[in-house]
């Protein structure tokens, strides 16, 4: 019999939640460790390269509580954002490779993703800039009377920015329907928190703004899925923004070239302890929402899904030169 | 007819666009109760109301920005800058978040950014630039400069429909000294297209905004000394209109190229490689250009008088050119 | 005998200092009343003229506590600044006239003045652009291990900008020597601070930059001057950026061409009766530090002293269209 | 001689300026314990200590904002952007607060702002851009582009004791790509003068930065052709040598103006205008341009091969040009 009958009926929806995050954090951390560890270092993707690892929790817990609808704005460590709405990881992987069936058709690279049928806006490269975006998206939803809200992402290095600075705060005076979130891992490449900024915590910029913020943990999946729920409730009532900082860590250097020797190694050590993956499998294990073989398969699983997808993504052509001027403007 | 002012053409533009699609919006600092710096958007607040007259905090960047991801959202949104000097402060969000939008994932951003441009108003170094060359350097933008009432409503209403950032570029010398009588109807006049302002034989004045009255009136003064000036009206600067200026030079075999922006990297500049690319053959004369110098826009009248290119700087350059 | 024999030896100081603000007060007022109902009017002064009616124990009571080798960074309705720093009245309304004796010679207009003999950094028009400079001239200033700190004056309008919020930042991650102060006039041209900002203060901004901050009345100057004492000591002895927010109200409009329409007229009845020079005269009067002959001697000086400085500016040459293009860089 | 790659011989002439003069500082992001994203300041931070090498929050506004104050107060900043693209962000600090400065108060910026610049390292739309030409257009802005180690650190030394703000743009593509030997000892490059990189009597190509590589390589299959090309490395863009172009295309009577920048408003629209008005009656041909095409930068490695200036694509205009 399988380990999901076994579940008390009051557990069922958390444990099916917490299958369904596993998967998705699985994945991402799997299809990144292909792109930072096979195939930058093969030369198969160029240029920069940025991965989540550790953080999975946080696009993962938020994304599958948004409504299809939610406009999302992911930032450069939120690859489970785009597998929870349909980015197939194959159309991902050819991305990375500057291929026609990536989401830019080799225009534009890595994370630098979206569609606006998937209700995805991608980021440009200065950070921050998005946030603005994501506000007049709110400001758009509110103006045609959805219910929808806008989700948008950043880590802590990015509050720097003036663009952060203004985007919050007309999304405070406007009451705009938009969710923050705050993945604080304690580094802005090789930046620590104490050289961004001069207060403790994100969340403590809340006031500033009459925005209310509240501190998760980023590496506990089901509880940053919690409080997003909540705040999205909040968000969803015409409420106006909510700040949301998980707490969290970058278990890898700033991009696929640089070592993090600047981090210091216990920080390493201490939080990959806490790691977000193997912490839900111990929890599915603990309240008897999971088999190890239904682990281990899951696992299995999406290594098969992931050769697939590197194998679609290889096949897939690269752009053709005589379209480079193509879609500069709408007449072209 | 009835005749209306620069500003009021605009204001009429903007007007009859919100009326017809209830997608156009607009937003940006004191334009709601106040009515805009200049009070273009006078009225809109109360026949619109908060809803679709937006008022934001002081915050160009957001306001830019803003407009992009309502533009996602289906919304059509008219920005406004108090002067276009403050563009720099968004400039991030125009010259990267914008203009590269439909290139690189194939989202379009049909925004249009006001802004009230350029000198002869004593504002000083602040309040008088011509940004419109940082942004027609910027593949992805249009950048609009109407000189004339008719086409600052027409453009306007074009600007809004078009389904790219159009930076439109008022300039606020013309607001309220130029009065047009302009059809009762409705009508737009195409972004991209060049218009001959006045006809002419002997050399080609090719400019935009204010300084189309100044080659006018160059024009009418060097008729009378026997000298026939074509003056063309660019009226967009992107796309710009490469065939009319290849087509005037070739009719006159001479180039004067005139702009109150700065010289060097100033719009001449291209026009000058345009015109050599395409009708060098026909050049009896080089290409000149009279232009304000390199220097940040002086407050002071008499130096402000002495930046802003003159009729005499384009009588003198152009009889200069006719005798070549 | 003259009324500052009559005061008791404890309050002397007090005393002498409340003549001091009373007569920079005043001779501001007056010199705007000049530019904006006289000069402006005339078309004597063109394009924009800002004034700091209502406001004038803000730059006053700040300034009359910076020692000579601080560094100010004084806003466009700060004019007491430029007085106690030694601006001669001429040279200021020679400034609005576009002259030669005034502190640009013509190149720029009404408050962008500075000059670095005077320590004192003029403004651009871009709000906020100056706080970041700000930042950098107090860090240079601790870079240098001097004990002199920078003190730049914005508006609460001011604090929107990204310009605001990263040099903000940046000052107090880098804790340098910079005095903040904000009159919070509670409007921006025609934007009210609810639509400025979703907090009921600028001071609650504070502790998102780990910046210690307090409110003050802007309209007793003693009130500012007293808390600017404190603030200086605090920031100079090596503890970082401060904020002082000065509660006040804008008694015209915009600038010279805005009649505030938009304000609730009953705001400006409300106001005027706590104008900061009135209120001085009558707690100076109360406390017996002045007789009336005193006061009005005082401003029948300034009179005469305003109306000497007006004449120096109209004979003032204008700029010479022939030095153009001079001094755009060194070697011209 | 010892040799030193292009990014070396940047990182030596800042060290030794760090040496020579302790109000010389650096600024930016990463610059410290990291040594900047590019290792430019590899080891400053253990030897100048964190007072000298300032790692500041994200926030190019701040930091271009900061350096201007601290130059107020007598220090010589050096800022760096990671990438040049990112001066977006600390625009209005560059082109109002620091350009106009010395204009309109007498108050010298005599900054430094070091930013990496130009394509050909797959960065994509936003790590690729060539910024110049927005900085060219304004007055008040000295705008640096070295193509060669020894030019590279001649002229940071250059820059960081001019008085006026310079924008110091280093090709991120030679970083690495180029060694050359550079004397032992101390030497400057002057602002403002070009370079002869290559004497030729047929045809001038004027080009910089990493396009002086490609013209050279062009020149030297034109000469196998029997095709003499002089290559012209402008070294400084703002102030730009006028003379040395004039006087190249007067010898050669034509001209190539080659750029990495895109086309429309690039620099060699202003070029074009300047060998027009100087000398025209010398031209025996159009003046032609081979530029990037008015596109973002294009990630994909096709489509960045086929936007940057080829070798290819300066023989196809060069031979034309000398048939012509
Ligand atoms: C405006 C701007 N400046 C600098 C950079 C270079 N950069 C890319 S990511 C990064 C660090 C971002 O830190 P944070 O916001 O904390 O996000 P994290 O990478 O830690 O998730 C920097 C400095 C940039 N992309 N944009
Ligand atoms: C970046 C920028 N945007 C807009 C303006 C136009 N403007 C000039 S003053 C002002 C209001 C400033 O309000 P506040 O900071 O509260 O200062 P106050 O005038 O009330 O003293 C505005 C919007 C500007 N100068 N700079
Ligand atoms: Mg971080
Ligand atoms: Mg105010």
């Amino acid at each position: 019999m399988s380990a999901t009958q076994a579940i008390p009926t009051g557990q069922r929806e958390e444990a099916a939640l917490a299958h369904k995050c596993l998967y998705y954090m699985s994945l991402m951390r799997e299809m990144e460790d292909r792109i930072e560890r096979k195939l930058y270092r093969q030369g198969k993707v160029l240029g920069g390269v940025y991965v989540g690892r550790g953080q999975e929790a946080i696009s993962t817990g938020v994304a599958l509580v948004a409504q299809p609808d939610d406009v999302l704005f992911p930032s450069h460590r939120d690859m489970a954002a785009f597998l929870i709405r349909g980015f197939s990881p194959g159309r991902i992987f050819a991305q990375y490779m500057g291929r026609m069936d990536g989401a830019t058709r080799g225009r534009d690279g890595n994370m630098h993703m979206g569609d606006l049928n998937h209700k995805i806006v991608p980021i440009v490269s200065a950070l921050a800039a998005t946030v603005p975006v994501a506000a007049g998206a709110a400001m758009a939803l509110k103006y045609k009377g959805s219910r929808n809200v806008a989700i948008c992402w950043f880590g802590e290095g990015s509050t720097s920015l003036g663009h952060w600075h203004e985007g919050i705060n007309l999304a405070s005076v406007q009451k705009a329907p938009v969710l923050w979130i705050c993945n604080n891992n304690q580094y802005a490449y090789s930046t620590p928190l104490r050289q961004q900024m001069a207060c403790a915590n994100v969340a403590d910029k809340g006031p500033g703004y009459g925005l209310p913020a509240e501190i998760v943990d980023g590496n506990d999946v089901l509880a940053v899925h919690e409080a997003a729920r909540r705040a999205l409730e909040f968000v969803r009532s015409a409420n106006g923004p909510y700040l949301i900082e998980c707490k969290t860590f970058r278990m890898t250097g700033h991009s696929a070239h640089d070592n993090a020797h600047y981090v210091p190694p216990e920080l390493f050590e201490e939080w990959s302890k806490r790691d977000p993956i193997k912490r839900l499998e111990a929890r599915m294990a603990a309240e008897g929402w999971a088999e190890p073989e239904e682990i281990e398969s899951l696992h299995a699983a999406i290594l098969k899904e992931v050769d697939e997808a590197l194998a679609f993504a290889e096949a897939s052509p690269l752009p053709d030169p005589a379209t480079l001027t193509d879609g500069v403007y709408e007449s072209q | 007819m009835p005749t209306a002012t620069y500003l009021e053409a605009i204001r009429q533009g903007l007007w009859e666009e919100m009326e017809r699609d209830p997608n156009v919006f607009v937003i940006g600092e004191d334009v709601g109760v106040y009515g805009g710096a200049f009070k273009v958007t006078e009225g809109f607040y109360e026949r619109f109301g908060e809803k679709r007259v937006v008022d934001t905090p002081i915050s160009e960047a957001a306001i830019v920005g803003a407009a992009i991801g309502a533009s996602y959202m289906g919304l059509r949104p008219v920005a406004e800058m108090q002067f276009a000097d403050f563009i720099t402060c968004a400039f991030e969000e125009l010259v990267n978040f914008a203009a590269k939008s439909r290139y690189r994932w194939g989202a379009p951003v049909p925004i249009v950014v006001r802004a009230p441009s350029g000198g002869g108003v004593h504002g000083g170094p602040f309040h008088s630039q011509n940004p419109e060359m940082w942004f027609v350097h910027t593949p992805g933008l249009k950048v609009v400069t109407p000189s004339s009432a008719y086409d600052a409503k027409g453009l306007i209403k074009s600007a809004i429909r078009d389904n790219d950032p159009v930076l439109f570029l008022e300039h606020k010398a013309l607001y309220r000294r130029i009065k047009e009588e302009i059809p009762e109807g409705e009508y737009t006049v195409p972004i991209g297209k060049a218009r001959v302002a006045r006809e002419g034989r002997d050399l080609s004045i090719v400019t935009y905004g204010a300084m189309v009255w100044t080659a006018l009136e160059a024009a009418e003064q060097l008729a009378a000394e026997g000298i026939s000036a074509e003056v063309l009206d660019l009226r967009t600067l992107a796309p710009l209109d490469r065939e009319a200026v290849s087509a005037s030079v070739k009719k006159t075999s001479r180039a004067l190229l005139l702009h109150e922006d700065t010289r060097t990297g100033g719009l001449a500049g291209e026009l000058a490689a345009s015109i050599s690319e395409t009708v060098f053959e026909y050049l009896d004369a080089p290409i000149v250009r009279v232009t304000a110098p390199d220097t940040p826009v002086p407050y002071s009248t008499p130096l402000e008088e002495a930046f802003l290119p003159s009729m005499q700087k384009v009588l003198d350059k152009a009889r200069w050119l006719a005798k070549y």
